[in-house]
């Protein structure tokens, strides 16, 4: 009946709550998102192309610079992949504390998501609980290996060091502190009216369509679907490991928090397990002066904060240097689903699907 | 002479001072309760505990640059602020900080006047304060402002209505809408009326909260969503008018709810004869204190809870406050009639 | 003397803003000199010592009804090209001749008042209430009861209206 | 086209010596070394199903390090996907990446476009890999597995492959406006800084003589 014209709202690359330089073109009928074209590359530093041009392990450190929330599990998925191409064998115990460090690594990437989530639907005291904890792990990482943000805390076959004397006793210090913030944190949202108003029944998505899309992590299992690379590639000491996989019901931007909330949990538990029983032992398995691998090819997933991390590297088994280095970054895949989620939706729940969806641009991008 | 000039305008620039500065000193209170919440400590290096941040606060906004965006309209960007900022000024010119007082062997009365349709001065001209939103959304020539301010102006038209619905219910139970007789029908009727009228109290507040566009319906300033809402382009002064405005607000729907609900410079429970001691406290700290009341919960809410989205806030609005309100005027007014 | 230098110049503020109004190319600009000629016209309500008229007068026009046209002026583009002025099915006799009419009948009332002086239907002496608001409620429920239904009846039916034309699926 | 389940010695790939077409430097590898399955091993179930399904879709079964290799005529791509997403022992529901390799000197083809899959069901994981020539298109998977969409994207922008039945073929990381593509192997990794950004067509010629200057 009326001849309305739809407004075409450019979101980012410079916006409070895309979370980096994401930038959203929105096409909106109202407040209503009718289309939105999703716009990366802001940040792309050609890491691929870089790791081409060094040698093995040189790329550790630029895999720190993807998810950098998260570096040491971009580290651990990097070393492995290399470890799985000259079938080196990782002592138990650096198997032991990669898991640790993997784990702890997943609280904090959590503790961010959780704190800009909420800070996205306007609830800010959570931000700033949720960094007060992720401090304390900043912390545990900087006695580990001195680093707070970008670790490069793995070597090929093992660890560049032992744990210092008495951080065991630390972490589980930790661990008992985290118990209390978490339900903290759910005190703060879980039930909350608002909370529950803004979150249920948004960006809904079924298993089977999340699949599709190629989402993985916590998306995914907030969906329904248990794919849990831990659980079904399990690689570190994950095998050793007693912990469950969350999986949601309604695949909404709820169940995909509820998913996370108890993700901290079950990584705690991890972290406790293999904390208690750290095994003693070298750190570094049998690996040759010269690191060149044979030639071929492989592909090696790790379940990232983020979900499926996977690196696919060829090696012509001629040079010091891979000859293609790929990963599979999880929030890029993830991220791709913002366009499908966030039709139909309001403009103040396409910030709350960024958030939900958990994206770290340094990784989208590379 | 005296009576008649010199002593109102020595009140209005005591009132218009004193407003001010609390107007700054909220800014403070809010960051330093908000940073408490939050396990922080908030602003501490202007003198001791940060006592004089709003002083510092205040000299930078003031030398900061002046920006006006090319395409916007300059004349309307300009006076948008000062729109928003006169209504919330003016308003207090009505409440009633206090009864009269003796000072200085005169008879004072606390408050700048009373005219006979007080509560009706406030609410109409808090309603032209909208213009300064819509007009700076509008003069942006911007888009975020532009959606900023579409949502203010349905927010507050919306809430306007619940909101004035609820003082409908007050007046039929003061049977005046001089906020001076407000105050007089709680004491001569032995009640605050958040006890008489408890879910026009609640309703009142929660429309308060939406028509200052505080948290949680701060739609129209959304940072997450609309990068600062309406006043997304404007900068030093000008936007600090806007955010002295929306603090002047709060402290009126503070002050108001104080009067209308809180028995206003009335000592707590006026009906229990046995705490008259407390009588030896001045009336108007009593106000002041309840206002501030009032206002802590407004920072308490901010730093709790989460953000509502815009067509839940409407949702709310329509479909069950105003309901209620009416809901509640009807039974208001057959119980006034039936006791009559 | 100070009432009538007060009501002169508050007069000369709403005719001029009046003309403002009508004249100003930009419709916001339009729409806000309106804002300010009902607050004038407020003002002269206080004047004649109708606090509660003013104050309706600001909340309902000034505070409700004019938001809603700057909503409208501010969402419809009004920007035309220059040659969409010239529109061919302007009827520009049309509207010097309605304007005539107008002014005819605004003269009519005018020289029909001033010739029949001392008409002043003020049942002031039948109503039992003092005080404006009280009068004006009295007005409202007794002489003026059948026109206050109608306009709310046409308010309701405005209301419907507008829903069903906002609605898209009902 | 082999339909033996235990793939012998294949005509493609490894099997090609080193093309004798342009080569530019010593030591550039031609290939990728995609060694044959242990004879003793025995292939994933969904393999014969798949070559009884659509014949000739598999020109070279490869197996190292645990994973599975399928190398697959660009010309039956879609109806081999196909076939994997929805066939009972294969599912592959779950395209988690789509890459691609480039080998320049290589005679067969410049670029290896390599599909990694995975079954959310049977947990499982198969590679898939096309050879493609420089100017050769390349179905799109999009309408399969719309979790290619970006993938695909990314491989058109870092590589150049020209995938048909994209919805959306635009580049994705680098700016609309980019010359080249970056992840080539021929492309720099040092470009001489502002004039690459300002002027890229310039930046070329530019490089190009310098080529010239080399060769004579």
């Amino acid at each position: 009946m009326f001849d309305t014209n739809e407004l075409v709202l450019n979101m980012g690359p410079q916006h409070p709550s895309t979370h980096g330089v994401l930038r959203v073109i929105l096409r909106l009928d109202g407040e209503k998102v009718v289309d939105a074209d999703v716009v990366i590359g802001y940040l792309h530093r050609g890491i691929e192309k870089l790791s081409e041009n060094r040698n093995w392990t040189q790329i550790i450190l630029l895999t720190d610079r993807m998810d950098y929330v998260a570096a040491a599990t971009n580290n651990v998925g990097y070393c492995e992949t290399v470890e799985k191409l000259m079938s080196i064998e990782v002592p138990r115990r650096a198997k032991y504390v990669r898991t640790i460090l993997c784990e702890l690594q997943r609280i904090a990437s959590h503790c961010l998501w959780v704190g800009t989530h909420a800070m996205d639907i306007g609830a800010m005291t959570v931000f700033l609980y949720a960094f007060r904890e992720r401090e304390l792990i900043l912390d545990l990482f900087e006695e580990f290996c001195g680093a707070r943000l970008t670790y490069n805390s793995m070597r090929i076959g093992g660890l560049p060091l032992d744990i210092p004397p008495g951080w065991d006793k630390k972490v589980l210090e930790f661990c008992a502190i985290m118990d209390a913030k978490i339900d903290e944190y759910e005190e703060l949202l879980t039930h909350n009216r608002i909370w529950l108003e803004r979150t249920k029944g948004i960006g809904v998505i079924s298993g089977p369509a999340a699949v599709a899309l190629g989402l993985s992590g916590p998306p995914l299992r907030g969906s329904g679907v248990p794919r849990d690379v831990r659980k079904d590639e399990p690689y570190a000491a994950y095998d050793e490991m007693q912990f469950d996989v969350p999986v949601g019901t309604a695949g909404d931007t709820y169940d995909r928090y509820l998913v996370r909330m108890e993700e901290f949990r079950q990584s705690l538990r991890i972290v406790r397990q293999a904390t208690e029983g750290l095994p003693e032992g070298p750190i570094v398995g049998k690996v040759p002066r010269l690191i060149k691998p044979p030639a071929g090819e492989t592909y090696h997933a790790i379940e990232s904060p983020k979900g499926e991390l996977g690196y696919f590297i060829v090696s012509d088994g001629k040079s010091t240097n891979p000859y293609r280095f790929r990963v599979r970054p999880p929030s890029f895949c993830n991220l791709q689903g913002l366009r499908t989620l966030c039709k139909g939706h309001l403009v103040a729940d396409v910030v709350a699907l960024i958030g939900s969806l958990d994206v770290v641009l340094g990784e989208v991008d590379r | 002479m005296i009576d008649t000039l010199v002593i109102p305008l020595l009140k209005i620039v005591i009132v218009l001072n004193a407003t001010l500065v609390a107007v700054t000193y909220m800014v403070l209170l809010e960051r330093k309760v908000i940073a408490w919440a939050q396990s922080r400590l908030g602003p501490m290096r202007v003198g001791p505990y940060g006592i004089l941040q709003p002083v510092a606060d205040a000299i930078k906004l003031m030398i900061k640059e002046d920006i006006t965006p090319v395409r916007a309209d300059k004349w309307v960007f300009t006076a948008a602020p000062i729109i928003s900022m006169v209504p919330a000024l003016i308003v207090y010119a009505v409440i009633p900080f206090g009864p009269e007082v003796r000072l200085f062997g005169r008879q004072v009365t606390l408050y700048i006047t009373d005219i006979n349709v007080g509560l009706l001065f406030i609410v109409s001209v808090a309603s032209v304060g909208v213009y300064g939103i819509i007009l700076a959304g509008y003069a942006s020539n911007s888009k975020y402002p532009l959606l900023a301010s579409l949502r203010a102006s349905a927010q507050l038209i919306s809430y306007e209505v619940a909101v004035t619905l609820t003082l409908v219910s007050v007046i039929m139970m003061a049977g005046s809408l001089s906020m001076v007789s407000i105050v007089r029908a709680q004491e001569s009727q032995r009640m605050w009326y958040a006890f008489a009228q408890p879910l026009a109290f609640a309703i009142f507040f929660i429309g308060g909260l939406a028509e200052t566009n505080r948290a949680p319906f701060d739609m129209p300033e959304a940072e997450q969503e609309l990068t600062g809402g309406f006043h997304t382009e404007y900068s030093g002064m000008r936007f600090a008018l806007f955010f002295l405005a929306e603090y002047a607000n709060m402290i009126v729907v503070s002050s108001v709810a104080t009067t209308l609900f809180l028995g206003g410079w009335l000592r707590p429970f006026p009906n229990v004869a046995f705490l008259s001691f407390l009588d030896f406290v001045p009336s108007w700290t009593w106000f002041l204190l309840k206002s501030f009341f009032f206002l802590y919960v407004f920072i308490w809410i901010r730093a709790t809870l989460p953000r509502y989205r815009y067509d839940q806030l409407m949702r709310l609005g329509w479909k069950v406050l105003i309901p209620l309100a009416i809901a509640n005027l009807v039974v208001t007014g057959i119980v006034k009639v039936m006791l009559l | 003397m100070a009432q009538a230098i007060a009501f002169y110049f508050i007069a000369a503020c709403i005719l001029g803003f009046a003309v403002l109004v009508v004249s100003t190319k930009d419709t916001v600009h339009s729409v806000l000199f309106l804002v300010l000629d009902f607050l004038f016209v407020a003002a002269l309500y206080v004047l004649l010592g109708a606090e509660f008229l003013a104050a309706i007068q600001i909340l309902v026009y000034a505070g409700g009804i004019v938001v809603l046209y700057l909503f409208v002026v501010m969402l419809v583009n009004l920007k035309r090209p220059p040659e969409a002025h010239s529109d061919p099915h302007r009827r520009t006799m049309l509207g010097f001749l309605l304007a005539g009419a107008v002014l005819v009948e605004v003269g009519a009332i005018a020289i029909y008042g001033f010739s029949q002086p001392a008409m002043v239907p003020v049942p002031g002496a039948a109503m039992p209430v003092t005080g404006n608001t009280a009068q004006i409620g009295w007005l409202l429920y007794t002489s003026y009861l059948i026109p206050f239904e109608i306009a709310s009846m046409l308010l309701l039916v405005a209301m419907i209206g507008a829903i069903v034309l906002a609605k898209r699926e009902l | 086209m082999a339909d033996a389940p235990p793939p012998s010695d294949k005509p493609t790939a490894s099997a090609a010596p080193a093309a004798p077409a342009h080569v530019p430097k010593a030591a550039v590898p031609t290939g990728p070394s995609d060694p044959p399955p242990p004879a003793d091993l025995a292939p994933p179930a969904f393999l014969a199903a798949l070559q009884a399904a659509v014949p000739g879709s598999v020109a070279h079964v490869s197996y190292w390090l645990g994973d599975w290799t399928l190398v697959v005529p660009a010309a039956l791509l879609l109806q081999t996907a196909q076939h994997l997403r929805d066939g009972a022992d294969a599912a592959f529901d779950f395209c988690s990446d789509v890459t691609a390799t480039d080998w320049p000197p290589r005679a067969e083809g410049r670029f290896d476009v390599i599909y990694c899959l995975y079954s959310t069901r049977l947990r499982h994981r198969v590679r898939l890999k096309v050879i493609l020539g420089e100017q050769q298109p390349l179905a799109s998977v999009t309408s399969i597995w719309p979790a290619a969409d970006w993938l695909e994207r990314e491989v058109y922008d870092m590589f150049g492959v020209g995938f048909t039945g994209h919805p959306d073929r635009r580049r994705i990381l680098m700016p609309e406006d980019w010359q080249g593509f970056p992840q080539r192997k021929d492309y720099p990794l040092e470009g001489p800084g502002e004039l690459l950004m300002e002027n890229p067509i310039d930046w070329l010629k530019l490089r190009q003589s310098r080529d010239q200057a080399d060769i004579e």
